[in-house]
């Protein structure tokens, strides 16, 4: 045992952790994500007692914490709160980059859904502009959120 | 939009492997270039209380001082504490993928009393005992990736 | 509360891009050791020593379920207590806070552990997005910030040089730290010309990958007495949870920040942060985010902290030096950053900082932030009087 | 000196393999309102959430800030505990300290999983890494198998008290609503049926995965007097845990290191006066993770002498109608969400001392419960409870 331990170089184990996961949506999400995959439409749900429409929609408000059902279509159009350009890969992103994403508020909704911008020049971006969602075509819609390819300018 | 919820539940799988680079550190490297090297297994000692650590590390938990350089060989044969053999191939998370086993494997007291999991290369069950005396079979070529690499299974030897 | 609760040690690691020598619990020792020798205590539950230990780390960080596992033998508590806390670890000093006024414990270790260099950082992060709604979309919490800085210089004309001034100012007090490890030299031309990697956010907005620890010891006000001539009390001390969706609030405000600060100097009875406190170490682990928690912490306005970094108020020799140590910028592991901050505000109130000091610095407040976007907040308030 | 503290509010969803009609967020939301409406307060009332959850199992990072809205911690404070098995107790502990000290006057505290979206074995073989413990462990299977014959070789305990111990379980089980399996056993024969998962570990010896999750609230005792008539007060919390590898984890033949059980409970039941643990506590919810454990735990928490955890199933002591009455709830046998799992134990012992428990309530008044948590290489959480302090 020759080595002094000071000066004994460290093993590295280079490895992974793997274990694939499969995420209920349970019946409001499920219920958005087929509204996606079948009609095209983005739908949100409204909390009657703060007269919030919620999208994405979830089962409990966040302000009075009441029980969510009632439904209410919202626009496939909306305004540009917010957005980013990645020009960075990373092994998690869904299309190569730069990717614009972008935080939609749809008309009828209270809230902003997060999500990728497409056929926009990143020049041309503006928080306060309107867009409008472009949607997979059907035999490539599976009930994801990815069935909404990206957010385009409108007109 | 006044229809029923939709009774069809969506599942959304998702599979992303995340990739780590783990250290050793300098003492469990010892070990493993220990046995990697001289076929050996190696551990530090306390200097408070003597007792003899496991697996190697820089700091005695019962004493909780540092417990320095003073190392000792051990020897690699051992008695078994206990075993028991996988049905069922579990699915492992550092290969990604279901994982038999034809070995059982068994907890054993190496003779200089600590515990140590490996194999055992005995795969008949009817002559698998509690109390079986043990010794470590080595792979020829070490390769100082650690026990379960270096060390093949413990093979029955005479009391 | 009658009992107040007092730091009287603590210690980090020098701050490193690759620490793969050695194993988590090897890399806290290192702290652990400075705080114990400093202190002398042991670890004891029979009310000589330390009685129990909270421990801060994230088991996606670490690579295995209960990454508290590697530092059992390291923070003492083999056949004793421990607790996990998984936020940042300036929620294991409000945790190790409670514990202690509760009347449960006397005197508490807590420790943090992270070493960034060993993992697929993007990888991580995304996993914290929801599954159903935001996870595919490809997000990791640089994209997510980028989101938040765009609106916040959107909403309040908060302009891209004023980032880059903080970046600049908490590289150059690096300077002053020798536990910071990338003290730099920095124009804001260079923060403008460095690599963009989310538009608006550019390579020196953020931080480098970093591998450290911090330890420190709390203690009861009589234990805390007779263990050292300068205990740092902690006066206010609350976090909040924000909502999870990006869209569901408007992300040029940080409104969870707002309620932990509030509750935070309710506790510490400060009425006028910028007057009342000496010396702020914010966790920023973007640039825009030292202005953006500013406002939340109450330090201005909504929209102000630009004007404040302009006029030189947060540099040394302002009005309030915010993040003397160099900050995350300059070098901190996720988990261990907050942590990494009430430690050099107890060095600045204990008149130890070194050539970072601020002359007299009586009251400090520090933060964490845990996740994207300041999804969880927590405000300590120090104090050495 | 501090606050009294008590449970004032009990909430647990229904347990099931899987849950495809509820999202993480939306189970765990089940149990918040179920212990809301059982304390007859509002979200409004909570002044704090503690979480437990193991983001392995569910491969999700944070996952307490993707319900902030679903648990009601949007806008409070609280954080999450991840101290692998032991987290459901390790929160409550949490919870009680902040409750104790008068930060909070009331908090909530909400363990939850859904195992249903990983590999629950899988993730706790990751408690190991390459460079260290890889074939340490085959999850949890693996450890308890050993502990299995470890213990069969140890006390004389044979396959059939196992068997009579699930037996007890399923029992138990059938008769709690909320339970997870409820298999209508009629026989030790059916049960050595079943085949090993690892011998001596039969499928039917071992926990199930469940998705679920437990909700408790906790108050100071002003409020607790105000919120209801029966308040169950925390009397006292303790966490020991232990290094991993010393003592070979769950079978230390030699007897060189004690259980952390052992110095766990007997650090309790010194502070708090208990001389005789069989007669001054009433009953037990305690994790085991299989049958064989539970045998073995009765003896390292002092409610018989060693080696004779088997007698306790053999004479009836453990049944719901026995003298000692252990997981009248069913047990972890029945339900395993493991977040969760150390949740439910308080919240059962709770629920007994109220005299709530229903069908599954035990014979004998319960006025003084303990409640355990089991998790990493044999880590131990304790909680006592009392009807009047």
């Amino acid at each position: 045992m020759a080595d002094k331990l000071e000066e004994l170089e460290s093993l590295v184990f280079a490895g992974k952790v793997d274990i694939p996961n499969t995420y209920s949506a349970g019946l409001v999400g499920s219920r958005f994500l087929i509204e996606l995959r079948d009609n095209k439409k983005i739908t949100g749900i409204k909390c009657p007692t703060c007269n919030r429409v919620y999208v994405p929609p979830r089962s409990t408000c966040k302000y009075c914490f009441g029980k969510l059902s009632e439904w209410v279509e919202v626009s496939n159009k909306g305004t540009l709160l917010t957005y980013a350009v990645a020009y960075q890969p990373s092994p998690v992103q869904p299309v190569e980059v730069p990717i614009a994403y972008g935080i939609v508020q749809l008309d009828g909704a209270d809230t902003g859904l997060a999500h990728m911008l497409g056929e926009v020049d990143p020049e041309q971006l503006k928080v306060g502009m309107k867009v409008k969602a472009v949607f997979k075509v059907k035999k490539e819609r599976v009930a994801s959120i990815l069935d909404i390819k990206y957010f385009k300018p409108l007109g | 939009m006044a229809q029923e919820p939709s009774q069809e539940y969506i599942h959304v799988a998702y599979t992303m492997s995340r990739p780590y680079r783990w250290s050793a550190g300098k003492y469990l490297s010892k070990l493993y270039k220990e046995m990697r090297d001289s076929k050996k297994l190696v551990t530090n000692r306390c200097p408070k209380c003597k007792e003899l650590l496991w697996p190697p590390q820089m700091v005695c938990g019962r004493c909780k001082v540092r417990a320095g350089d003073d190392w000792v060989e051990l020897s690699d044969k051992g008695t078994v504490a206990g075993y028991t053999y996988l049905v069922y191939p579990l699915w492992d998370p550092h290969a990604g993928k279901r994982v038999g086993e034809d070995h059982p494997y068994a907890t054993i007291l190496l003779d200089d009393g600590m515990y140590m999991v490996s194999r055992l290369e005995e795969q008949d069950k009817e002559k698998l005992k509690v109390g079986m005396r043990v010794q470590a079979v080595w792979r020829e070529e070490g390769r100082g990736r650690g026990l379960d690499e270096d060390i093949l299974y413990f093979r029955t030897i005479e009391q | 509360m009658a009992e107040r609760v007092a730091i009287v040690a603590a210690a980090q690691t020098k701050y490193h891009p690759d620490r793969s020598d050695v194993t988590e619990g090897e890399l806290a020792y290192e702290a652990i050791e400075k705080v114990l020798q400093e202190t002398g205590l042991t670890y004891a539950d029979d009310g000589t020593g330390i009685d129990s230990s909270v421990t801060c780390s994230q088991d996606f960080w670490d690579g295995r379920t209960m990454s508290n596992l590697n530092i059992i033998s390291y923070d003492g508590s083999h056949l004793s207590c421990e607790d996990k806390i998984a936020e940042d670890s300036t929620n294991a000093v409000y945790c190790a806070f409670g514990q202690i006024l509760s009347g449960q414990h006397d005197i508490v270790l807590v420790v943090s552990h992270c070493k960034e260099s060993q993992a697929e950082k993007s990888i991580i992060e995304n996993a914290a997005f929801d599954p159903i709604f935001m996870r595919l979309l490809g997000f990791d919490f640089l994209t997510a910030n980028a989101l938040q800085a765009t609106r916040y210089m959107y909403k309040y004309g908060v302009t891209a040089e004023q980032f880059a001034k903080v970046a600049v100012k908490n590289r150059g007090n690096a300077k002053n730290n020798p536990f910071a490890q990338e003290p730099m030299d920095i124009t804001v031309g260079d923060v403008l010309r460095s690599k963009m990697l989310v538009d608006p956010i550019r390579l020196l907005d953020t931080k480098p990958t970093s591998d450290g620890a911090c330890a420190m010891i709390l203690a009861r006000e009589e234990k805390a007495r007779k263990l050292t001539a300068k205990p740092v009390w902690i006066s206010g001390v609350s976090n909040c949870y924000e909502t999870h969706y990006l869209g569901d609030r408007d992300l040029a405000d940080c409104d969870a920040l707002v309620s932990a600060a509030r509750r935070a100097y309710d506790m510490a009875g400060i009425t006028d942060p910028l007057r009342e406190i000496d010396v702020a170490e914010i966790s920023e682990e973007y640039s825009y985010q030292e202005l953006l928690w500013m406002e939340g912490l109450g330090f201005c306005g909504r929209g102000e902290a630009g004007k404040l970094i302009d006029a030189g108020v947060t540099q040394m020799g302002g009005q309030l030096p915010v993040n003397p140590s160099g900050g995350m910028l300059s070098g901190n592991p996720t988990v261990v950053a907050g942590m990494a901050r009430v430690a050099e505000a107890a060095q600045q109130l204990r008149g130890e900082a070194g050539d970072r000091q601020v002359p007299g610095a009586g009251v400090a407040l520090t933060h964490g932030v845990t996740g994207f976007c300041g999804q969880h907040q927590c405000v300590v308030v120090l104090s050495n009087k | 000196m501090a606050n009294r503290v008590a449970i004032v509010g009990i909430g647990q969803t229904y347990h099931k393999s899987r849950r495809p009609d509820v999202s993480q967020p939306e189970m765990a939301n089940e149990a918040v309102r179920a212990a809301l409406a059982d304390a007859q307060l509002s979200m409004k009332d909570i002044e704090s959430v503690f979480f437990s959850n193991m983001e392995t199992f569910e491969g999700i990072y944070l996952p307490d800030h993707g319900m902030a809205d679903e648990a009601g911690s949007f806008m409070k404070p609280g954080f999450k505990i991840a101290s692998g098995g032991t987290s459901g107790i390790a929160a409550a502990k949490e919870a009680f300290h902040f409750v104790a000290s008068g930060l909070f006057s009331i908090a909530l505290v909400l363990g939850f999983e859904k195992h249903d979206a990983g590999d629950t074995t899988a993730a706790i073989t990751a408690a190991t890494t390459l460079a260290w413990g890889k074939g340490q462990a085959r999850g949890a299977i693996g450890e308890f198998a050993k502990q299995a014959s470890n213990y069969m070789k140890q006390s004389g305990a044979t396959e059939e008290h196992a068997a009579m111990v699930r037996l007890k379980a399923d029992r138990c089980a059938c008769r709690n609503p909320y339970a997870h399996l409820r298999l209508g056993l009629k026989s030790v024969e059916e049960i050595l049926k079943s085949g090993y998962l690892e011998w001596p570990l039969r499928l039917l010896d071992f926990c199930p995965q469940s998705c679920g999750a437990c909700a408790l609230i906790i108050a100071s005792e002003e409020e607790a007097r105000r919120i209801t008539n029966k308040p169950v007060w925390i009397a006292d919390v303790v966490a020991v845990h232990q290094e991993p590898f010393r003592a070979g984890a769950f079978c230390d033949l030699d007897g060189r290191e004690p259980y952390s059980q052992d110095v766990a409970s007997t650090k309790l039941y010194k502070r708090n006066g208990i001389t005789n643990p069989r007669r001054d506590i009433d009953m037990a919810e305690i994790y085991e993770p299989s049958n064989w454990e539970e045998m073995f735990l009765c003896e390292v928490f002092h409610f018989c002498e060693e080696n004779e955890g088997w007698k306790l199933i053999e004479k009836g002591i453990t049944e719901i109608e026995g003298e000692f009455p252990v997981n009248p709830s069913g047990g972890v046998l029945a339900t395993n969400p493991i977040g969760a799992t150390p949740t439910i134990r308080v919240a059962e012992c709770a629920l007994q001392i109220r005299g709530d428990a229903g069908e599954h309530q035990v014979t004998r008044d319960v006025k003084t419960a303990v409640a355990t948590a089991l998790g990493g290489p044999n880590w131990t959480a304790m909680v006592l409870l009392r009807r009047s302090l």
